[in-house]
């Protein structure tokens, strides 16, 4: 096995490229490391990224926020401004595992991990978050809902590697939110995700929103007829149950230790109902 | 396989070995510079019981490879005590019975100074979040709580001491 | 003359009884006339039997006194965690 | 010499106060040595091969490319382990659950192992060891495993217990009954009837410290082993016995010790380290992972129970029954006998019968936890009860104390009982502030009681004076909490002297007599008895000292505070003698000055507990919180007072953990699918509040200071307090144990639909 800590992106992407056998990023390692103990994976090379100073900042610009891949889920809780734009990204970044967990974990690391139970995704797919790809054939940008296909695939190719994620500029009146349910109140997997983000109109009326469900599929399910339900509201009751019912209808999950596709298909909606709620808080809503 | 040579400060000394690149902080720590302080609990990250502090931040050493610490500052729970002088976690926690079998304890200890670093007047629900990541089997976390509340009102107490003996 | 009760995992051993008179004056006399009278408690006795004398448990101590008249049973010897 | 074990009902200086605990600050400085935390030249680190499988023949275990591989120094397999047991089953089990033999009977089930250079190695050399296994049909539930069809998970075992001595193999290897009175006649006089079936899944201990051990073994035929257990004595017996090595050539030393509940009174892997190292020469590190703590290291039962309770209007139990069906793993053992004995302890009954079934399967070996089978039987009793109450619209509390046991009344495991507590904690209960507390939206408030034997056993301790009169007392029996502390009070009371004046020491097997595990509660109780006892022996000789000194008879000289005292008119003119004095004059008054006892502890008090919690539940998710907790117990004499509250706090949490979200999941294919701390779900810091205690002292009256065993009491009743409590939260009854969001909430969904339907 070998150990690299190259200096630039295309270093590492080159690396990566070049492996022969199997070759693994390293960022926080939360999720590497844990397979190399249970004997998952016994990689060939790994290449610690940490080292690469362009993955190392939280950049703010006209375009938004750049989030590099290197940087830990902490440093997005202490970063005022991105908490201010995005407070459910960030709270669903500072929801992976414990401090412990929360100084290595990374976004981009919870996105290429693939598990449909990823906390960030959800958050980031409502967002409408945007990947930085470098790779051989130069650098291209997807939606971040483009990134993974199924439970531990990705349609990133040999040798590519995410820079960062960007998250769009915020109009104003706007608000997001994330909420899983997990059986503890800490260091849990979780059983289901809900995001919501929206933008209000005149009157507090809901004028834009995207709705996401994690742990209820392979993958993220982004769920427009959810959206659909609460824009031209002020989320009233029966708007939050259609929104609820959308959910419900949108979720094709699995029996597994966690929980039952009951469970998980009941408690969707009421979550995205809850997460709702909150963003519209969050916008400024009453 | 070829070992990876790392340099590095451990509890402020500086500190050499050579480990393998797929080791673990954990295993370099206990296995080659003798610091057994760090205990395995899960290796998964899921206990705690391994934590230390590196470049300030607490991690479970169990999650960060050997070679990563290169040039880097690593805190264990042998370096927590200055000189003969022990820490307020260390004295609080005798003081409130707040260890069983103590396994768990430098973990905790590890913690709670990351939480008091950072925040010196936690309120319980904050001291039991920021402990969330370590396990403990034995106490019900009761008088580990109280030991954490009890050393904050030390440290608080030192820090203003400290002021005070700035602005003479 | 005792009389010693059993619990139920020990009655088949002595025959169903849910108790026997036996003349013992320590816990050693009584174990050893039980598997005299019935051989099939000899595998209890071996994987540990524990005798209560008026309510007290003695497990080891089988130079207990029995005092005439004493309340006794013979249990199966207790696990702990 | 024969000592007086009788409750003296003695006032106490310095037993009852909380001072720092002598082993604190090497456990705060990372300095204390556990399991894994020791090291020998030339050392080499161990690694076991475990069955993937449930249950499977092991036709074939081809080793060699193992053995060829540059650092391995040690490849075994059964063959390497004869069975030197001659007929003792028990013993035999042991061995079979250490490495198989010929069948791998659970998944993680040993099957060879390693010893190399490093840890990389052993774990390559691992991968190369080629098995080849024949699948066998497996069962895992315990309710399965008792359908005529069900797979037999030991086709010698035949059931005990029945008459008439059945000829077929069958996985139920003993019933057990007990009780008195006729339950049928009973439940005749009853106005009120309940009847209902629990199941509760099966859990681990969860210590934070995973088995670990250092072997080293000669050609000599002598050797060590330094290992995390909780009866270092029992280990080197068993190992002993397994491995051919004479008792005395093996010294075992236990190690601090990272948590146990009982799962370190069981040998694991020690004789596979000690094969190891016998075969490579070498000292052998052995250290189990996360997963295979969990795989292959005892859980407690998973189990299935029954129960049944007739009362009359006025609140009087007319009859109980209750049948319990537990899971022991692939090796028969007492654990549903000890389910049956503990079902009704706590009330006094004219009409009671338990039935007990152990039942084999093809899961890890069952081993005690904390007041082992005694949780589930209350889980199911205290449940019913609850119900019993409601039916007959009476407080659940009045409802308990009205039908409690007392002093006097028969046991339904058969003896009558002396003075017990179970009276007085329901008192408390129904007095203590927390019942009068208002309860929010969604909450719900439960208490339930629970019962444990406690015992005593074989215990030897050493208590020697040194030259400036400080005491070392060596003890037996391995600290698993705090004992050290309380037993330096122990030995400062009986002496007269300050607690600082004293230190307390495990010794290893070489260096003291026998002494039995430190389980069912008897740590302090019986090194307790022993180390006053030792220091009285002591103080006969500091009398004899005295005497000399003084020149009068012995017979004049007292003990008091600490000095000795001339008594009589003829000897007022001299000054008391101090300890110090007379250890500084020892080696010219006879030479050193030491206390020593042997004792069987016998006469442990049997204690009790009754609890009471708050839970809060979210009708929408079923998410349950924890919001009060308060524990309620008869300790006897709390010798360290932090340190029973802190078992009282420890059980109560495990018990917690038990009821709401810890269980070991089985997949179709009969593998562990939750190995690791994750998934299998222990509670967190956020997860509890603080746990509120109220210690009771009813004395032992067979303990001198009236100790009773404190440990194991406290995860006896949570699992019912909390049933009831959420049942009274969400307005349904959960009847199956870990009663996690998604059972709760199907339960709540269900009783919609139910109230819908009619």
């Amino acid at each position: 096995m070998r150990y690299e800590a190259p200096a630039t992106t295309r270093e590492a992407a080159t690396l990566m490229a070049r492996a022969k056998g199997s070759a693994f990023l390293l960022a926080g390692g939360t999720d590497l490391l844990v397979r190399m103990k249970i004997g998952l994976v016994e990689p060939d090379l790994i290449v610690d990224i940490k080292h690469i100073p362009a993955m190392q900042a939280i950049k703010r610009s006209a375009a938004g926020f750049r989030i590099g891949a290197g940087v830990p889920a902490v440093a997005m809780g202490e970063n005022a401004a991105l908490k201010k734009a995005w407070p459910g990204v960030v709270e669903a970044a500072n929801l992976i595992g414990s401090d412990q967990i929360q100084s290595r974990c990374t976004i981009v690391g919870n996105l290429c991990n693939a598990s449909p139970a990823a906390d960030t995704v959800p958050a980031m797919v409502a967002a409408g978050a945007k990947v930085a790809i470098v790779g051989p054939r130069g650098r291209r940008t997807v939606a971040v809902e483009k990134v993974v296909t199924g439970p531990g695939v990705t349609s990133l190719k040999k040798g590519e590697i995410v820079e960062a994620i960007t998250l769009p500029r915020r109009p104003p009146k706007s608000g997001d939110a994330y909420l899983r349910f997990i059986p503890r109140t800490e260091m849990d997997i979780a059983v289901v995700g809900a995001a919501v983000s929206l933008t209000l109109g005149a009157k507090g009326v809901v004028k834009q929103a995207r709705v996401t469900l994690g742990a209820v599929a392979p993958t993220v399910v982004l769920v427009p007829a959810a959206a659909k339900a609460i824009v031209g509201t002020k989320l009233e009751k029966d708007a939050l149950a259609e929104l609820a019912a959308a959910c419900a209808a949108a979720c094709s999950p699995i029996d597994d230790m966690r929980g039952t596709i009951e469970f998980r298909t009941e408690v969707a909606g009421v979550l995205a109902r809850r997460a709702a709620k909150i963003a519209y808080q969050r916008a400024g809503g009453k | 396989m070829s070992g990876v040579h790392v340099s590095t400060t451990i509890n402020g000394d500086p500190a050499e070995f050579v480990c393998p690149p797929g080791e673990t902080l954990l295993d370099a720590l206990r296995n080659r510079l003798g610091l057994t302080g760090a205990k395995e609990g899960c290796g998964t990250g899921d206990c705690g019981a391994c934590s230390v502090i590196v470049d300030g931040r607490l991690v479970c050493s169990c999650l960060v490879l050997g070679a990563e610490v290169e040039g880097r500052e690593v805190n264990t729970v042998e370096g927590l005590a200055n000189g003969d002088t022990l820490h307020p976690l260390q004295t609080k926690f005798i003081e409130h019975a707040a260890l069983q079998c103590g396994i768990c304890t430098p973990g905790f200890l590890i913690a709670a100074k990351a939480l008091l670093d950072r925040n010196p007047d936690p309120s319980e629900v904050e001291i039991r979040y920021a402990l969330a990541g370590n396990l403990c089997r034995c106490t019900g976390y009761d008088k580990i709580v109280r030991a954490v509340d009890a050393a904050a009102k030390e440290v608080r107490k030192e820090v203003r001491k400290e002021a005070r003996k700035k602005r003479r | 003359m005792l009389e010693v009760n059993f619990s139920g995992s020990f009655r088949d051993a002595v025959d169903g009884a849910a108790s026997i008179s036996i003349e013992a004056a320590t816990i050693r006399e009584l174990l050893r006339k039980l598997v005299e009278r019935y051989p099939r408690m000899q595998s209890h006795v071996e994987d540990g039997v524990a005798v209560s004398i008026n309510g007290e448990i003695f497990r080891d101590s089988w130079g207990e006194a029995i005092p005439a008249g004493a309340e006794v049973f013979v249990l199966p010897r207790i696990r702990g965690g | 010499m024969a000592h007086d074990k009788r409750y003296t009902n003695q006032e106490f200086k310095i037993v009852g106060t909380r001072p720092p605990r002598p082993d604190g600050l090497d456990k705060v400085t990372g300095r204390a040595k556990y399991g894994a935390d020791t090291f020998a030249p030339g050392q080499l680190d161990g690694l076991i091969l475990r069955s993937p499988h449930a249950h499977a023949k092991i036709k074939n275990i081809n080793t060699s490319r193992a053995e060829k591989l540059k650092g391995v120094k040690a490849v075994i397999t059964s063959d390497d382990l004869p069975d030197l047991t001659n007929g003792n089953r028990g013993m035999f089990d042991i061995l079979e659950n250490c490495m198989a033999r010929g069948r791998a009977l659970y998944d993680g089930h040993a099957v060879a192992a390693v010893a190399a250079i490093d840890a990389e190695t052993a774990r390559r050399a691992v991968k190369l060891i080629k098995v080849d296994y024949e699948i066998l049909p497996h069962v895992t539930d315990v309710d399965e495993a008792m359908k005529p069809d069900a797979p037999i998970v030991q086709p010698h075992v035949r059931t005990s217990g029945v008459e008439p001595k059945p000829r077929k193999a069958s996985n139920v290897s003993q019933v057990s009954e007990f009780g008195h009175g006729d339950v049928d006649a009973g439940f005749k006089e009853a106005d009120v009837i309940v009847e209902k079936s629990y199941k509760t899944e099966q859990t681990h201990q969860g210590y934070i410290e995973p088995h670990a051990c250092l072997a080293s073994v000669g050609p000599d035929g002598q050797g060590e082993l330094w290992v995390t257990t909780q009866g270092h004595f029992f280990f080197r017996n068993t190992c002993a016995a397994l491995l051919g090595m004479d008792v005395a050539k093996l010294k075992v030393t236990a190690s601090e010790i990272g948590g146990g509940f009982g799962g370190k009174t069981h040998v694991w892997m020690e004789p596979v380290a000690l094969a190891l190292s016998r075969k490579a020469n070498r000292p052998v590190k052995l250290v189990m992972s996360r997963e295979e703590v969990f795989r292959a290291s005892g859980p407690t039962c998973s189990t299935s129970v029954d129960v049944k309770i007739g009362a009359k209007k006025d609140g009087t139990i007319t009859a109980a029954l209750a049948t319990l069906r537990y899971q022991n793993g692939p090796f028969p053992a007492v654990w549903a006998m000890l389910g049956a004995m503990t079902s009704w302890a706590c009330y006094d009954l004219k009409n009671v019968k338990s039935v007990g079934y152990d039942v084999l399967v093809n899961r890890p070996k069952v081993a005690a936890y904390r007041a082992p089978s005694a949780p589930m039987a209350a889980f199911a009793v205290e449940s019913t009860i609850d119900q019993v109450a409601a039916r007959i619209g009476m407080d659940p509390v009045d409802f308990r104390i009205k039908n409690a046991a007392r002093e006097g009344t028969r046991a339904s495991y058969g003896p009558t009982y002396g003075p017990i507590g179970i009276g007085p904690t329901l008192e408390a209960v129904k007095n203590h502030p927390h019942m009068k507390a208002r309860l929010g939206k969604n909450q719900g408030r439960g208490m339930a009681c629970g019962f444990w034997f406690n015992f005593g056993g074989q215990t030897c301790v050493d208590l020697n004076i040194g030259i400036d009169g400080t005491v070392t007392l060596t003890v037996g029996t391995v600290d698993v909490g705090g004992s050290r502390a309380s037993l330096c009070l122990i030995a400062a009371e009986e002496l007269g002297i300050a607690y600082e004046r004293v230190r307390c020491h495990v010794a290893d097997t070489a260096s003291l007599g026998h002494n039995d595990t430190t389980e069912g509660s008897r740590g302090t109780f019986s090194s307790g008895m022993a180390a006053i006892f030792a220091a009285r022996d002591a103080i006969a000789i500091l009398r004899d000292r005295a005497a000399k000194t003084w020149e009068i008879d012995v017979e004049d000289v007292a003990w008091e505070a600490g000095n000795a005292i001339a008594k009589g008119v003829a000897h007022g003119n001299l000054a008391p003698l101090t300890l110090e004095e007379l250890a500084a004059a020892s080696p010219n008054t006879g030479g050193p000055i030491a206390g020593h006892n042997e004792v069987v502890a016998d006469g442990a008090g049997v204690s009790f507990a009754s609890h009471i919690c708050d839970v809060e539940v979210d009708p929408e998710t079923g998410a349950t919180k924890v919001i009060r907790y308060t524990v309620i117990q008869d300790a006897g004499k709390a010798i360290h007072p932090d340190y029973v509250e802190g078992q009282f706090q420890g059980g109560a949490a495990q018990g917690i953990g038990w009821a709401l979200n810890e269980e070991y999941v089985y997949g179709e294919d009969g593998r562990l699918q939750n190995p690791g701390f994750l998934d299998y779900r222990i509670p967190d810091c956020s997860d509890l509040p603080y746990i509120d205690t109220q210690i009771l002292e009813i004395p032992n009256p067979n303990h001198p200071y009236g100790v009773r065993g404190v440990g194991a009491t406290s995860i006896v009743p949570p699992l019912a307090a909390i049933g009831n409590a959420v049942s009274n939260a969400a307005g349904v009854r959960m009847t199956h144990v870990p009663m996690s969001p998604p059972r709760i909430l199907k339960a709540i969904k269900d009783e919609q639909l139910d109230i819908a339907a009619d």
